[in-house]
């Protein structure tokens, strides 16, 4: 008797605790969701799958390491390397390039600049409109759909601010930041979002600027063409370098997901 | 709001957790449950009243008493009657499932003429027309596996009346003719050969006795009955006479081989001693004995009726040859009876309930009932000291189209008899002479006949009607007729027979399917088609154990199965029911 | 089941093999009682079912020297340890505290035959069929005894449907004890030569009881420790040796010969004669 | 379809073409088929279709199951080593042991869904179970695993690149992972039970004297070597596996150091399974199996089962991969590694078969015969179909399933 006991005692008991693993983990996924903590999780998620090259730290760019991957899911909010680096020396010291000409690509100085590819500009009334960088925009030229968020949703940075369907390809552009989306537009003025950021004002201190972005863009151009070359052929571009209007039609065989996926840190 | 695809998760999750604390699972597994326990296409046993029925055995001479419990009118198995004198309780593993007999798959359900269905009708007229078409010279013969019946009294009734008619039986029929043995006072036993503990008389009367007597088995082969016995004198096939001849002079004194000095002084030192086995040999030992017409040795009893045996019928005499073969199937010598036969123009009828026996050669078969399947009687159990006789009533019901063999002799001589009043005859003679005593079944009791009322009806019941013993004065030693026993000496290894053929153990021919599958399984029987050799004469001859193998003998040759076994005899052969002859063997 | 509680009993088997003349009446008449159906023809003797099996045991020694006795064996009721009991993963094997008796439930058996391989005396058997008979002749089965169906194990039980009857019976008559001799297996009632001896192991006044304590009694695989209630009894030395030998005796003959078995005793037996 | 087929690949490794693939996956394909007829004929016409026996009560299956899930166990042991004792360098071939678990597990229970003769009452042994029967034991334990390794991989499928689209499957894999030292240690606990229950499932057949062993309180000693063996060829196998996969698919999918790591862990194993081993078995032939009226020697009289056996169990396939696994300077060549691992798998599959059939072979009854048995084509079959269905199994996960998290990064 008292063997049964033990024995189906114990059975049981594995029982309860797997059951109450999922149960727990089901539960917790709920909150998740309830508490907005749903996006920040799934970028969670997916950076630590990102291919190692996608997770180069920015302070690689300008040379303060030779190689370094970013261990916050390009957060540097809360990265204290960051700040200590920034505060040895501020980015704004750091002497601007005279032009915002990156190889023929229009990247304007006053914006700051998301490794998604998402700019962040803060208007004058406090709001910030956000759109899609030179890049970006030509990789979803004329994209076949677009999904913005209802006016008055939140968005998250590094969470999913809208998606773009191009040629199959299934783009969520990545958030710069915190926010309430005041009003949407389909960028026939430049921008699709204007946001009324979190705490007033933007948080720009994990996004590009100034000096950052074209070393940046020079390593987002090499992967580019790496992800455009067809296998075991040397990356090359259309023309000499600089990107057409519409890199999509330059390249009617490339497998046009994968190559968006790079670009916009898809997994 | 549409249906998003959560609510779908939710509402699958929320109903899968639902239909737990609902029976349906539950009952489902209940049902596998059921299913697995009453699986579909498994027989169950009927239910009913349990009766118990008596009958008697008639698949061999040895006549046991049956106990049969029924479910309502259905034997579902049988037993021995305690007390029974001739079987002493015991029934042998044939009689033991002869209630399975009848639905065994080789049987004759229907009258045949030459392989195909005819009405009875048509089958009495063509025999009784081939019959009437035999002249003087070509006579009638009826093979009578046991003679002494009320039904050989038909048949010697029908013969009679014909210009030539011979009843006959096949060898072995009545070993001992008019005598029987003493067994419960015998102390010691010569066995040349007789499967003494091996189905041998009544087995039961035998097993019973078996402490009060020394037994001496004379046989080539090391059988169940040499295993078994108090000593076993291996003698080479053939020289059973010499041997027993050796013995005969050993009791006189005079010196002898060592083998039969020792089985002299056995059986001088218990007396009274019989030898058994047959051979005209042996016969002197038992005159030499003195073990005929004295207690423990070969008593004569009444009732026997000489009947010649089917080796003496002259060869290609027998015009029209009817065979009756018992549910029990013993052996018929096909090679003997067409001897027998005129070539050509002769008639085979079998009265038999198997399609594999003597039906195989015969014009037309006459399919009888099985055992248990009709009235049927039992004659004087084999060995018994004095005369007998009982019923055997039937307990399954038999399915139509059925003659008892001598109902069908009985419609030949347009006798309006039928078989159960010959029987009634049989029991009313019995009651007339009022000898001897009835030993009822259900009561295990014994009384006198003149003391039963209604003998018709106790014998129906179960019972068995036992003759006063004889107590004629002398008798001499040559009226025990003893028949052929053991063949004579065989002939010596030849070149092209460089071997021996000899008999083993052979399982009733016939049997329940259950028995087949249990003495198949357990190895107990040796299969039919094996053949058993010494290891060291199986490689001589090249072949190994289990091999495929041809037995080629002057008779003839026949596949078996090699089977190595250290017991027999080097440069032996042992195949199931074979006769004794030099042979070869090669592998397949 | 019956009302009556009888006193527990031990019940146990003497087989005599002297007197055993391997006629098989014993697997027969179980299989009768029992409802073991015909084998089908594919059947080997590996695959049948035999509840009672009789073996053909050997001396090992050449014609003229050559013995054979007959053994039968069937469950061996082990009653310590009983190996298939432990096993069985859902209590379909369940030994009887009233009787003894190790019985098997096939309606509760899965059919993972653990019990089989735990089995030193192969007295296990799987339904490796459905069970069929000839036409007719399932009419013939023991009303007592359920049919079992593929996928099971069965043995022997001491004919369980026998003892309820006893019990009944006794019930019927408002006894709480069976008589001795009021419930024998199959095979004991069977046996022509009487060579089996059933009884109450327990009840020393039994002729069971007597015999297992006759110094001509053995138990087979007496050391595996397991307390088989089933005794084997025999005068004959070399039958004792060849039942108990440590090397399984399975080579050609003439090679055991030289393995060095003891040359057969008791009864002095000689070469052929004319030999 | 391919762009819907490469869609579901995950990004950044390179597959197959769909055309190869199919080409590679068709003869397993038509293996199952082939393999599900064969157990079909087992379901439907009954067990007279193998050629098991009264005597042969166990055969190809039981020896099948017992092997693979030993195989099987390097997913708990990863698992183990990784979640509880934290080795990170194990997360490279997690997800590969899980799969593999799952595969050689599900594929076992399946088989035995065959083997029983009712399978309809498999639920019998929850209903009532003798708790005192090894096989109860067994049967809990491997089915609560099982559930544990199908809990287990649902991370790994979930985070296929087109379902974690769904942020809620993403959500739940991420709160689910979290929690995964929890399964892992339940894992640990339950294999360590049934790993060792079916040691202790011939350990206690005191009928057997061949596979009988003392043992400490309710357990031979089988229950532990069992444990330790199977802890030993786990991460063999998973060693075998990967480098076979990374073969056949032709790609590097773990750093260089991770195999030998694994084959280091398996020899480190050995070494006491060896020495326990070789302890019991002396125990056994001195007084375990005397003590029960069986001299050992006559075991091994009984060709083809000679004392090659024990020498092969102990030595060729135990000490001298141990050996191997040791030293850095052979760990470190792929050849000596691989025919390390090789040899110790090998060495369990022969452990199993001696256990399992063997056992069966010999006789017991003094005029018993020596057995032997051969599997009917029906019973190859069913094998054959767990060997396709898990390579099938396989194959899907790794073209859809991040299966080695280094691949991505080691293929450019």
């Amino acid at each position: 008797m008292l063997s049964h006991i033990i024995f189906l005692g114990l059975f049981y008991t594995v029982l309860a605790v797997l059951s109450a693993t999922v149960a727990l983990s089901l539960f917790r996924a709920a909150q998740d969701f309830r508490a907005r903590r749903a996006e920040a999780i799934c970028w969670q998620a997916t950076f630590p799958d990102l291919p190692a090259r996608e997770r180069v730290c920015r302070h690689e760019f300008t040379g303060e390491f030779a190689h370094r991957t970013c261990d916050r899911a390009f957060d540097c909010r809360e990265c204290q390397t960051h700040a200590a680096l920034v505060a040895e020396r501020p980015p704004d010291a750091a002497p601007l390039p005279r032009e915002a000409d990156v190889f023929g690509l229009e990247f304007p100085l006053d914006r700051f600049y998301h490794r998604g590819h998402a700019w962040a500009h803060p208007q004058p009334d406090g709001t910030v409109t956000v759109g899609l960088d030179a890049l970006g925009a030509r990789l979803v030229a004329e994209p076949d759909a677009i999904e913005l968020p209802a006016v008055g949703s939140h968005i998250q940075s590094n969470g999913a601010a809208w998606h773009v369907r191009k040629r199959g390809a299934d783009v969520r552009i990545l958030s710069p930041l915190d926010g309430e989306v005041v009003a949407t537009s389909d960028s026939q003025n430049g921008w699709y979002l204007t946001v009324k950021p979190d705490g007033g004002q933007l948080d720009a201190r994990h996004l590009l600027r100034g000096a950052e972005i074209r070393p940046w863009i020079a390593r987002e151009m090499e992967r580019l063409q790496s992800a455009l070359a067809p296998a075991g052929q040397a990356p090359t571009m259309a023309d000499g370098g600089v990107p057409v209007d519409d890199i999509a039609a330059g390249y009617p065989d490339a497998d046009w997901d994968a190559v968006c996926s790079e670009i916009f840190l898809q997994p | 709001m549409g249906f998003t695809r959560r609510d779908l998760l939710t509402f699958t999750g929320g109903s899968a957790a639902g239909l737990m604390f609902t029976p349906v699972p539950w009952s489902l597994l209940r049902d596998t449950a059921v299913l697995s326990e009453n699986w579909p296409g498994v027989p169950q046993p009927l239910h009913g009243e349990i009766r118990t029925r008596y009958s008697t055995c008639t698949l061999c001479p040895a006549g046991c008493g049956v106990r049969a419990r029924c479910v309502g009118d259905r034997p579902v198995s049988l037993a021995g009657v305690s007390g029974h004198p001739a079987s002493r309780g015991v029934l042998c593993p044939a009689g033991l499932v002869g209630h399975h007999l009848a639905f065994c798959r080789d049987r004759a359900a229907e009258p045949l003429a030459n392989g195909r269905p005819v009405a009875i009708e048509r089958a009495l007229a063509g025999v009784s027309a081939a019959i009437a078409a035999c002249g003087a010279r070509e006579s009638v013969a009826i093979l009578d596996p046991r003679p002494g019946r009320a039904a050989s009294l038909v048949y010697r009734r029908f013969l009679a009346g014909l210009p030539s008619g011979v009843h006959c039986a096949p060898p072995n029929a009545e070993p001992y003719g008019a005598f029987g043995i003493d067994l419960e006072n015998t102390r010691a036993i010569l066995s040349f050969g007789a499967p003494v503990l091996d189905g041998w008389l009544s087995p039961g009367r035998v097993l019973a006795n078996r402490s009060h007597f020394q037994l001496i088995q004379v046989e080539p082969a090391y059988s169940r009955t040499a295993s078994l016995a108090d000593l076993w004198v291996p003698v080479l096939p053939g020289s059973e006479d010499g041997f027993a001849a050796a013995v005969a002079r050993a009791l006189e004194g005079e010196t002898s081989d060592t083998h039969a000095t020792e089985v002299a002084r056995i059986l001088l030192r218990n007396k009274p001693a019989i030898a058994v086995g047959g051979g005209a040999a042996v016969a002197t030992l038992n005159a030499k004995l003195g073990s005929v017409g004295r207690p423990g040795g070969f008593l004569p009893r009444r009732d026997f009726t000489p009947v010649t045996g089917i080796a003496s019928v002259p060869d290609r005499s027998i015009g029209v040859l009817l065979i009756e073969e018992t549910a029990g199937g013993e052996p018929l010598p096909w090679d003997l009876l067409r001897r027998k036969l005129i070539p050509q123009d002769s008639v085979v009828v079998a009265l038999t309930p198997w399609l594999d026996g003597c039906a195989r050669h015969a014009d037309y078969v006459i399919p009888a009932p099985m055992y248990l399947e009709s009235l049927d009687e039992a004659p004087t159990p084999a060995g018994s000291t004095v005369a007998g006789f009982s019923l055997s009533p039937a307990l399954l019901t038999a399915p139509p189209k059925l003659t008892p063999p001598a109902e069908f002799v009985l419609r030949l001589a347009h006798d309006s008899a039928t078989y159960p009043d010959i029987l009634k005859q049989r029991v009313a003679a019995i009651k007339k002479d009022g000898r001897g005593t009835v030993f009822t079944y259900p009561d295990a009791k014994s009384a006198r006949v003149r003391d039963i009322p209604d003998l018709w009806k106790a014998m129906l019941g179960g019972a068995v009607w036992l003759d006063e013993p004889l107590h004629s004065g002398t008798v001499r030693g040559a009226d025990l007729q003893v028949c052929a026993g053991p063949p004579g000496p065989a002939l010596p290894p030849t070149p092209e027979y460089p071997l021996l053929l000899i008999a083993a153990d052979n399982p009733p021919p016939h049997g329940s399917p259950l028995m087949s599958k249990l003495y198949r399984e357990s190895g107990l029987r040796r299969p039919a088609n094996a053949a058993t050799v010494h290891p060291k004469t199986g490689r001589d001859q090249g072949l190994e154990d289990g091999a495929r193998a041809i037995v080629t003998s002057p008779s003839g040759k026949f596949p078996v199965q090699v089977i190595f076994d250290a017991a027999v005899m080097p440069g032996a052969i042992e195949v199931v029911g074979q006769a004794i002859s030099p042979a070869s063997i090669r592998r397949a | 089941m019956t009302a009556i509680t009888p006193k527990p009993a031990r019940y146990g088997m003497a087989i005599d093999l002297d007197r055993c003349t391997g006629c098989g009446a014993c697997m027969i008449a179980c299989a009768v009682e029992n409802n073991v159906p015909p084998a089908r023809p594919e059947a080997t003797p590996r695959t049948g079912i035999t509840w009672m099996r009789v073996y053909q045991i050997s001396n090992g020694a050449s014609f003229p020297d050559t013995r054979a006795a007959f053994i039968p064996i069937l469950c061996q009721q082990c009653g310590k340890d009983t190996p298939c009991a432990a096993v069985c993963p859902q209590e379909a094997v369940e030994t009887d505290p009233a009787t003894g008796i190790v019985d098997q439930m096939p309606q509760r058996c899965l059919g993972c035959r653990y019990c089989m391989a735990a089995c030193p005396y192969h007295a296990r058997y799987f339904n490796w069929w459905d069970p069929q008979w000839p036409a007719g002749m399932e009419k013939t089965l023991n009303p007592d005894v359920a049919t079992r169906m593929r996928g099971v194990v069965e043995k022997c039980n001491f004919c369980h449907g026998r003892l309820h009857t006893a019990r009944a019976r006794a019930a019927a008559e408002g006894r709480r004890e069976l008589h001795p001799g009021e419930y024998v297996p199959a095979c004991v009632e069977a046996c022509p030569a009487a060579a089996i001896v059933f009884g109450d192991l327990d009840d020393p006044a039994s002729e069971v009881a007597r015999l297992a304590r006759d110094g001509q009694s053995f138990r087979l695989l007496e050391k595996l420790g397991t307390e088989p209630k089933i005794y084997y009894r025999t005068a004959r030395p070399w039958v004792r040796q060849a039942a108990a030998q440590q090397r399984p005796a399975s080579e050609p003959p003439e090679r055991r010969l030289r393995a060095g078995l003891p040359a057969p005793q008791g009864s002095g037996q000689k070469e052929p004669a004319h030999a | 379809m391919p762009k819907v087929d490469s869609q579901l690949m995950p990004r950044g490794v390179r597959r197959s073409t769909p055309r190869q693939f199919l080409l590679w996956i068709l003869p397993w394909c038509a293996l199952l088929a082939f393999g599900l007829y064969g157990a079909g004929l087992c379901l439907v016409k009954g067990l007279n279709q193998t050629n098991m026996d009264n005597r042969f009560a166990f055969g190809l299956w039981i020896f099948v199951d017992l092997t693979v899930i030993a195989l099987g166990a390097g997913a708990f042991f990863t698992g183990f080593l990784l979640y509880i004792l934290k080795k990170r360098e194990l997360k490279a071939v997690i997800n590969s042991a899980v799969v593999i678990g799952f595969i050689c597990y599900s594929g076992a229970v399946a088989a035995l869904l065959v083997d029983v003769g009712q399978p309809a009452r498999f639920w019998f042994t929850f209903w009532h179970p003798n708790v005192h029967s090894m096989l109860t034991e067994v049967t809990f334990c491997i089915s609560c695993y099982l559930t544990v390794l199908f809990i287990e991989y649902i991370p790994i499928v979930l985070k296929n690149r087109k379902l974690r689209q769904v942020p809620s499957f993403l959500v739940f894999e991420f709160e689910l992972h979290k929690l995964m030292p929890v399964l892992a240690g339940v894992g640990t606990f339950l294999s360590f039970f049934h790993q060792g229950s079916l040691g202790g499932l011939y350990g206690v057949l005191r009928g057997r004297p061949f596979a009988f062993r003392e043992g400490f309180a309710i357990w031979p000693s089988t229950f532990f070597l069992f444990i330790l063996s199977a802890a030993a060829a786990g991460p063999a196998f998973i060693l075998l596996t990967t480098w076979l996969v990374s073969k056949i698919s032709g790609k590097p999918l773990v750093r260089p150091e991770v195999l030998p790591l694994l084959g280091r862990i398996s020899g480190i194993l050995l070494v006491p399974y060896i020495l326990l081993k070789s302890i019991d078995t002396l125990v056994w032939i001195d007084s375990t199996s005397p003590a029960r009226g069986f001299a050992a020697y006559q075991y091994y009289a009984w060709k083809p089962f000679g004392p090659w056996i024990l020498f092969a169990e102990i030595v060729a396939f135990g000490l001298l991969p141990a050996l191997i696994l040791l030293r850095r300077r052979l760990r470190e060549s792929p050849a000596w590694l691989l025919s390390a691992a090789t040899l110790v798998c090998l060495g369990i599959a022969l452990n199993r078969f001696v256990f399992t059939i063997q056992t069966l072979a010999l006789p017991t009854l003094p005029f018993d015969p020596f057995m032997s048995y051969l599997p009917s084509w029906q019973e190859t079959a069913t094998f054959l179909a767990v060997v396709a269905y898990g390579v099938l199994l396989y194959s899907f996960s790794f073209r859809y399933l991040t299966l080695f998290p280094q691949e991505k990064d080691l293929s450019c």
